[in-house]
């Protein structure tokens, strides 16, 4: 590796990077939230903000030297899986009753 | 070589999900978000996280995705077509997005811990073992609530899925 | 560990059973539940006493800690001493017998398994009651009694008197609970605890109050709760009430365990009540003046059960007037004996209304001696028993608290006296009324059956026998060993008055039957006040009862909930929907608009922590 | 930078072996269900159809690439790509044999070696759907969309009862590490019954094995499970609209999942690279007296040649020459350490890949809802019960 680059990074990632990554993906799965409209998208942007939740959860497990902070996003994974099978099993009834993925169609609660 | 690493994958993660809110076809956002999700399994090994990363890669890459992309072919969902709407949303929403994360990443730099960094191999607390440990003792409670939870969510989407609804 | 909790925890499982499966089984399965339960815990209570040997001291067995919340640390306990053993048998015991007569007397009836699972429920409440090692827990069994006594009194709840009755119980008793719940928010604040051995630990090198100090006050507070369990002066008016229940539960409850509570209560708080004299003489004179009034109203009561309800009340003065003169051990034994013949008195009228298929009233009955023999006879025990005829049970406990009252104050003894004479003019009164002379009722008369007489002649021994139990020398470490000295005048007058009311009643009803409604035409105002109960229900119903009512619906409901409450929420009501009228325009429906509003308000909260700086 | 060379060479040596492994175990396969059919099988190109493989290979590379109207390219071409890298990953996790020196370089026959190894085949095989269904996607053809949504609603149900089915012999070894179950499951019962964990107590894991080789039939998407591929009934499945090189990733990719999934099985629980039976036994002559046994048989056919096939006359010796030279290789004392260990690792890999084609030459097809149902109704009960029994016996075996 050449040795420039070597002293132009710290040797060792600060913790706080780990966490405005996790910031930035989190912010990025609320702009999807917020710019897409297919409801499978949406969901999956709400995936992306778990997924960053458990990056920081991870990360402080590793500052704390804790293994707890795993566990969590253990159970965020369990929580996303369980939200996955019942959110999708709701769009496909959306679907099948509406015909349509378009959140923004979905907006009234009776047909 | 650790910040080679993390910058490259965090690079990717965040290419990835950009991909993901760009994309207008739904298994191109699908694929993105795998992408993102294998990006940070390699980030949580950094971290010590075997396990979780193992999990990661098992159960939202290798199941929970899986799940959404079945879902969008058996619709055979379609990119979404343009609107003139979004020009509106966009002034209101961009602005809006970067001062969230700006406040937050201010916010994080300001009362992240001083000093703390992280180093490849110096937390090894995440193996299979200890997770398991944790798993079955301290946090047995919730480990068995969360079985109640999946067999409640099978059964929510078995009585969705029926043809009646 | 001598498991303890078994003994209440038998009835609970029989009612249990009987409660979730009774619909379902047969009579006999609901018996076995009903009946085995009950005798398992009376065999465990035999076990239990046999294995503790002679319980100088109490036998504290500990569960769990129940509240633990600032001074408040409550633990659920049992304890037995002696005192709790006489009353644990007296409960198991006649609960047993009881149990058994139930099951002849409630044949034909309707809510056979509901009729027994209450009364496996009333077992497991008194027992738990009785076993109790601190207030709160008693409160519990307390509670419990006083829950199953409702639901007893009001079996018949189709019938509206019935269940009038279960409610007036439950009312006037939970003013006498309001009473002790106050006395142990006292007890709590001046000793810091509830426990029995603790709070009489503490209590024990304080000062006797013969000023009234906190301790009388407390010692008041339990009167009022044992009042009004125990059907005293001036919240007795429940009890005679009670007797539209079926008639094993007025013998069993109304009779033998429940009304002597409060009795217990006092007896077990006796180290709280030797500090506070006051209290103790008003405990005996409420005692007494309980005796007099009702034993004079039993004299001209018509219906069999009402009269025996009202010589309750009078039997249970006469305990509160062997506690209230220090007698605690005599107070005890009369509960005991007392126990025995007026459940026995009780199950012999039941079995008279049995055999004259539901017929209560005196004047419809006579000349029945040869026609239930087995009654009779067991009845006639009773009668003796009670009437203080040496040497049965009722004239020893009886002698024992008059002796002690004489020891105390000389006219306690002598009104005492006169209330014996009376109590024994009004039994034999029923008894002449019920068996002599002719048969003036319509009903074909027949006996019981075996699971009725017999328990009434386990019961019938027992109260000629049960004076020889020694009571009050068991009783001795529980309230130390002080006797009134024994004098053999004293015994002899009373003897006497029983005697003088026996041949009285004999007069009357026998050999002329003719006097008595001479005698009370002859007494006129008097004899209708003493034949109203001294209009002492229609002056609660005037002063209480009647005020209390118009008093809340015009102001409570019509004014302050009509007016205030509803308005208050009407107004909230209109409130809510103008404020919503305006923010339903944010509820578009759209999902993507929500979550723009949900990361304003992350913005916001964010801003506002990164403006608060570096505070941590 | 010892270490980046030495991996480097392993690297090599591993693709290599493996992929030309692949490539004829094709050949294999064919040869097989050729015999069990009553066929000569390939025999043609080469003797004994030896150089099929390679011809295999130049028809398809050279073979026109179609790529269909309308197909959403970049995922098109990312789909043979992806199955075929998901499928080679694994391998990078499986040990070989023992740690070995090689010209005074100390180094574990394999790549790696993770402490999360098990969990890591687990991962890229469910990884390995992705190329199924972002191929049938992409193909623009409801055949094929049909037949991916068909493969991984096959796949992700089996991963289940195969998941379950490899927890039961953690349990015994108690550790995920590859290397770390080989070294559990040395040793011998009464010095003759190997400590495998089909055979090891406290609970012998052979219908673990069972549901695990089941479970893994339908993973790589072979008979009696292979309904992604059936080209009779179903038109194929997701590589209905692939040809050319293309196709051919694909087929790679399943008999390099092939291989991986045998060598897992026969490390999780034949004891890896340990022999059947004892040293002292002379368990180390096994595979001379193997490839001698073979040698003379092939001198044997030789001799009886029959007119119609006059080369044997020729090739047969020439092969009996070739293992006469391989049974001497593992009596040289220093390639002796070496050589054992990967000969009973292969031997056994071997068994398992023969028992896939055999099992492919007997047994009929499933229909899509019998396979189904027999993941949910019948293998996965059984796992779950399986991994309780043996859980219970482990608790109550140990302490």
């Amino acid at each position: 590796m050449p040795a420039e680059i070597t002293q132009l990074l710290p040797a060792a990632v600060p913790l706080s990077w780990y966490l405005v990554l996790s910031a930035i993906l989190f912010t990025l799965g609320v702009a999807g939230f917020l710019f897409r409209r297919n409801i499978i998208t949406v969901f999956m942007s709400i995936e992306l903000m778990l997924n960053a939740v458990n990056l920081t959860f991870v990360a402080f497990s590793y500052h704390l030297k804790q293994v707890d902070g795993h566990i969590f996003s253990f159970f965020v994974m369990v929580v996303a899986a369980a939200e996955a099978t019942v959110g999708l099993a709701i769009i496909l009834t959306v679907f099948k009753n509406r015909a349509t993925l378009e959140i923004d169609e979905v907006s009234s609660m009776k047909l | 070589m650790d910040a080679l690493l993390f910058l490259t994958f965090a690079g990717i993660a965040v290419l990835c999900a950009i991909n993901l809110i760009l994309q207008t076809h739904p298994i191109s956002s699908a694929l993105s978000l795998v992408g993102v999700m294998g990006a940070l399994a390699v980030l949580y090994l950094l971290l010590g996280g075997a396990f979780i990363a193992a999990v990661q890669l098992i159960v939202y890459a290798g199941a929970v995705m899986v799940l959404f992309l079945f879902v969008i072919m058996l619709l055979n969902a379609q990119a979404e077509r343009t609107t003139s709407k979004p020009a509106i949303r966009a002034w209101v929403s961009v602005p809006l997005l970067f001062t969230f994360v700006i406040l937050l990443a201010s916010l994080i730099i300001q009362r992240a811990p001083a000093g703390a960094a992280v180093r490849f191999g110096e937390f090894t607390g995440g193996s299979v073992a200890n997770v398991g440990r944790a798993l079955f003792t301290t946090y047995l409670l919730p480990f068995e609530i969360t079985s109640i939870l999946i067999l409640i969510a099978i059964l929510g989407a078995i009585v969705l899925a029926r043809k009646e609804i | 560990m001598h498991q303890l909790w078994l003994i209440p925890a038998f009835p609970l499982i029989g009612f249990l059973i009987n409660g979730i499966a009774g619909r379902r089984m047969s009579k006999t399965a609901v018996n076995t539940a009903a009946i085995g339960s009950v005798l398992l815990s009376f065999l465990w209570v035999l076990k239990v006493l046999a294995g503790l040997g002679s319980l100088e001291d109490a036998y504290i067995e500990r569960y769990f800690t129940w509240i633990q919340s600032g001074i408040v640390d409550v633990s659920f306990d049992f304890a037995v001493d002696r005192l709790s053993a006489v009353m644990l048998l007296v409960v198991t015991g006649i609960g047993l017998l009881i149990h058994i007569y139930a099951t002849g007397y409630m044949s034909h009836e309707g809510g056979y398994y509901r009729f027994f699972a209450y009364m496996n429920l009333f077992m497991f409440f008194m027992l738990t009651l009785v076993l109790a090692a601190n207030f709160l827990v008693l409160f519990v069994g307390w509670e419990g009694v006083g829950l199953c006594s409702y639901l007893l009194i009001g079996f018949y709840f189709h019938k509206k008197s019935a269940g009038d009755a279960g409610k007036k119980a439950f009312v006037v008793n939970r003013i006498g609970d309001f009473g002790f719940s106050l006395a142990m928010f006292l007890i709590l604040v001046t000793f810091g605890s509830l426990d029995f051995a603790r709070v009489f630990e503490k209590v024990g090198p304080m000062a006797v109050e013969h000023q009234a100090g906190v301790i009388t006050l407390i010692c008041l507070l339990l009167l009022v709760g044992a009042a009004g369990k125990s059907a005293q002066l001036p919240l007795y008016v429940w009890l005679p009430d009670a007797m539209e229940g079926p008639t094993p539960v007025s013998a069993l409850i109304h009779a033998a365990t429940m009304v002597t509570a409060g009795v217990y209560m006092v007896a077990r708080s006796a180290p709280l009540f030797n500090h506070a004299p006051i209290a103790l003489e008003v405990v005996a004179i409420v005692g007494l003046l309980t005796a007099v009034m009702s034993a004079t109203i039993g004299l001209t009561q018509y219906d069999i059960k009402k009269v025996f309800a009202y010589s309750t009340v009078s039997q249970l003065g006469y305990m509160f007037l062997g506690l209230g003169v220090g007698a605690y051990d005599a107070g005890i034994f009369h509960v005991m004996t007392h126990a025995f013949f007026k459940a026995l008195l009780f199950l012999g009228a039941g079995s008279v209304i049995h055999a004259l298929a539901g017929e209560q009233d005196l004047r419809m009955m006579g000349g029945l001696r040869k026609k239930i023999p087995v009654t009779f006879l067991t009845l006639f025990c009773a009668a003796i028993a009670i009437a203080g005829v040496p040497p049965f049970s009722g004239f020893m406990s009886k002698d024992a608290i008059l002796l002690a009252a004489h020891h105390h104050a000389p006219w306690m003894y002598w009104v005492g006296v006169v209330t014996a004479g009376m109590t024994a003019f009004y039994v034999f009164r029923a008894i002449f009324m019920c068996f002599f002379g002719t048969y003036r009722g319509t009903a074909h008369p027949h006996e019981s059956p075996l699971s009725m007489t017999g328990p009434l002649a386990v019961l019938a021994l027992l109260s000629l026998g049960g004076g020889y139990l020694d009571v009050p020398h068991y009783l001795a470490p529980v309230f130390g060993g002080e006797h009134a000295p024994h004098e053999t005048s004293l015994v002899v007058i009373s003897v006497l008055a029983g005697a003088a009311g026996i041949l009285l009643a004999l007069l009357f009803y026998v050999i002329k039957p003719g006097l008595a409604d001479a005698v009370s035409r002859l007494t006129g105002k008097l004899y209708t006040l003493i034949y109203n109960k001294y209009f002492v229900d229609e002056l609660y119903d005037a002063v209480i009862v009647h005020p209390t009512r118009d008093g809340s619906r015009a102001l409570l409901w019509k004014g302050f909930d009509a007016g205030i409450i509803d308005g208050a929420v009407n107004g909230a009501g209109s409130l809510a929907r103008m404020i919503g009228g305006g923010l339903r325009h944010m509820q578009s429906g759209y999902i993507r608009r929500y979550a723009a509003w949900v990361v304003l308000g992350a913005i916001v909260l964010l801003a506002a922590a990164a403006g608060m700086g570096g505070a941590r | 930078m010892n270490f980046y060379i030495v991996t480097l060479i392993k690297t090599g040596l591993v693709a290599a072996v493996l992929l030309t492994f692949c490539a004829y175990l094709v050949w294999i396969e064919r040869k097989v269900l050729a015999h069990i059919q009553l066929r000569p099988g390939p025999y043609r190109v080469g003797p004994h159809g030896l150089l099929q493989p390679l011809s295999d290979l130049i028809k398809l590379v050279t073979k026109e690439g179609v790529i269909p109207a309308n197909v959403n390219m970049f995922y098109y071409l990312l789909a043979p790509f992806l199955s075929v890298a998901l499928a080679l990953v694994s391998i990078a996790v499986i040990p070989f044999g023992p740690v070995v020196e090689v010209f005074g370089v100390k180094t574990q026959m394999g790549l790696t070696d993770l402490d999360i190894g098990v969990l890591v085949v687990l991962a890229m095989s469910s990884l390995g759907v992705y190329g199924m269904v972002i191929g049938g996607w992409a193909s623009n053809s409801k055949y094929s969309l049909m037949g991916s949504l068909r493969s991984s609603a096959q796949m992700v149900s089996y991963e289940l009862p195969m998941a379950l089915a490899i927890v039961a012999p953690l349990l015994l070894v108690n550790t995920l590490s590859f290397r770390e179950i080989v070294a559990a499951q040395e040793g011998f019962y009464f010095g003759v019954l190997p400590k495998w964990n089909i055979f090891a107590g406290p609970l012998p894991q052979a219908f673990s094995f069972l549901l695990f080789m089941i479970a893994a039939f339908a993973e790589t998407n072979r008979v009696p499970f292979d309904l992604p591929e059936a080209e009779t009934e179903l038109v194929a499945g997701f590589h209905t609209e692939y040809s050319s090189t293309m196709f051919a990733a694909f087929f790679t990719a399943e008999y390099a999942s092939i291989t991986t999934i045998c060598c897992v099985a026969s490390l999780l629980f034949l004891g890896g690279w340990h022999p059947l039976w004892p040293a002292e036994y002379g368990s180390d002559f096994a595979p001379v007296a193997l490839f001698l046994g073979a040698a003379l048989i092939l001198f044997f056919h030789g001799a009886q040649a029959v007119k119609a096939r006059m080369w044997d006359r020729f090739t047969f010796p020439a092969f009996g020459v070739v293992m006469l030279g391989l049974a001497g290789l593992f009596l040289v004392p220093f390639l002796k350490p070496l050589l054992v260990p990967l000969f009973w690792f292969a031997a056994k890999t071997g068994l398992l890949i023969f028992v896939f084609i055999w099992i492919r030459g007997t047994l009929p097809r499933f229909r899509y809802d019998q396979l189904m149902r027999f993941a949910w109704l019948t293998l996965f009960p059984a796992a779950v019960v399986n991994l309780l029994v043996t859980g219970l016996a482990v608790a109550l075996t140990t302490n």
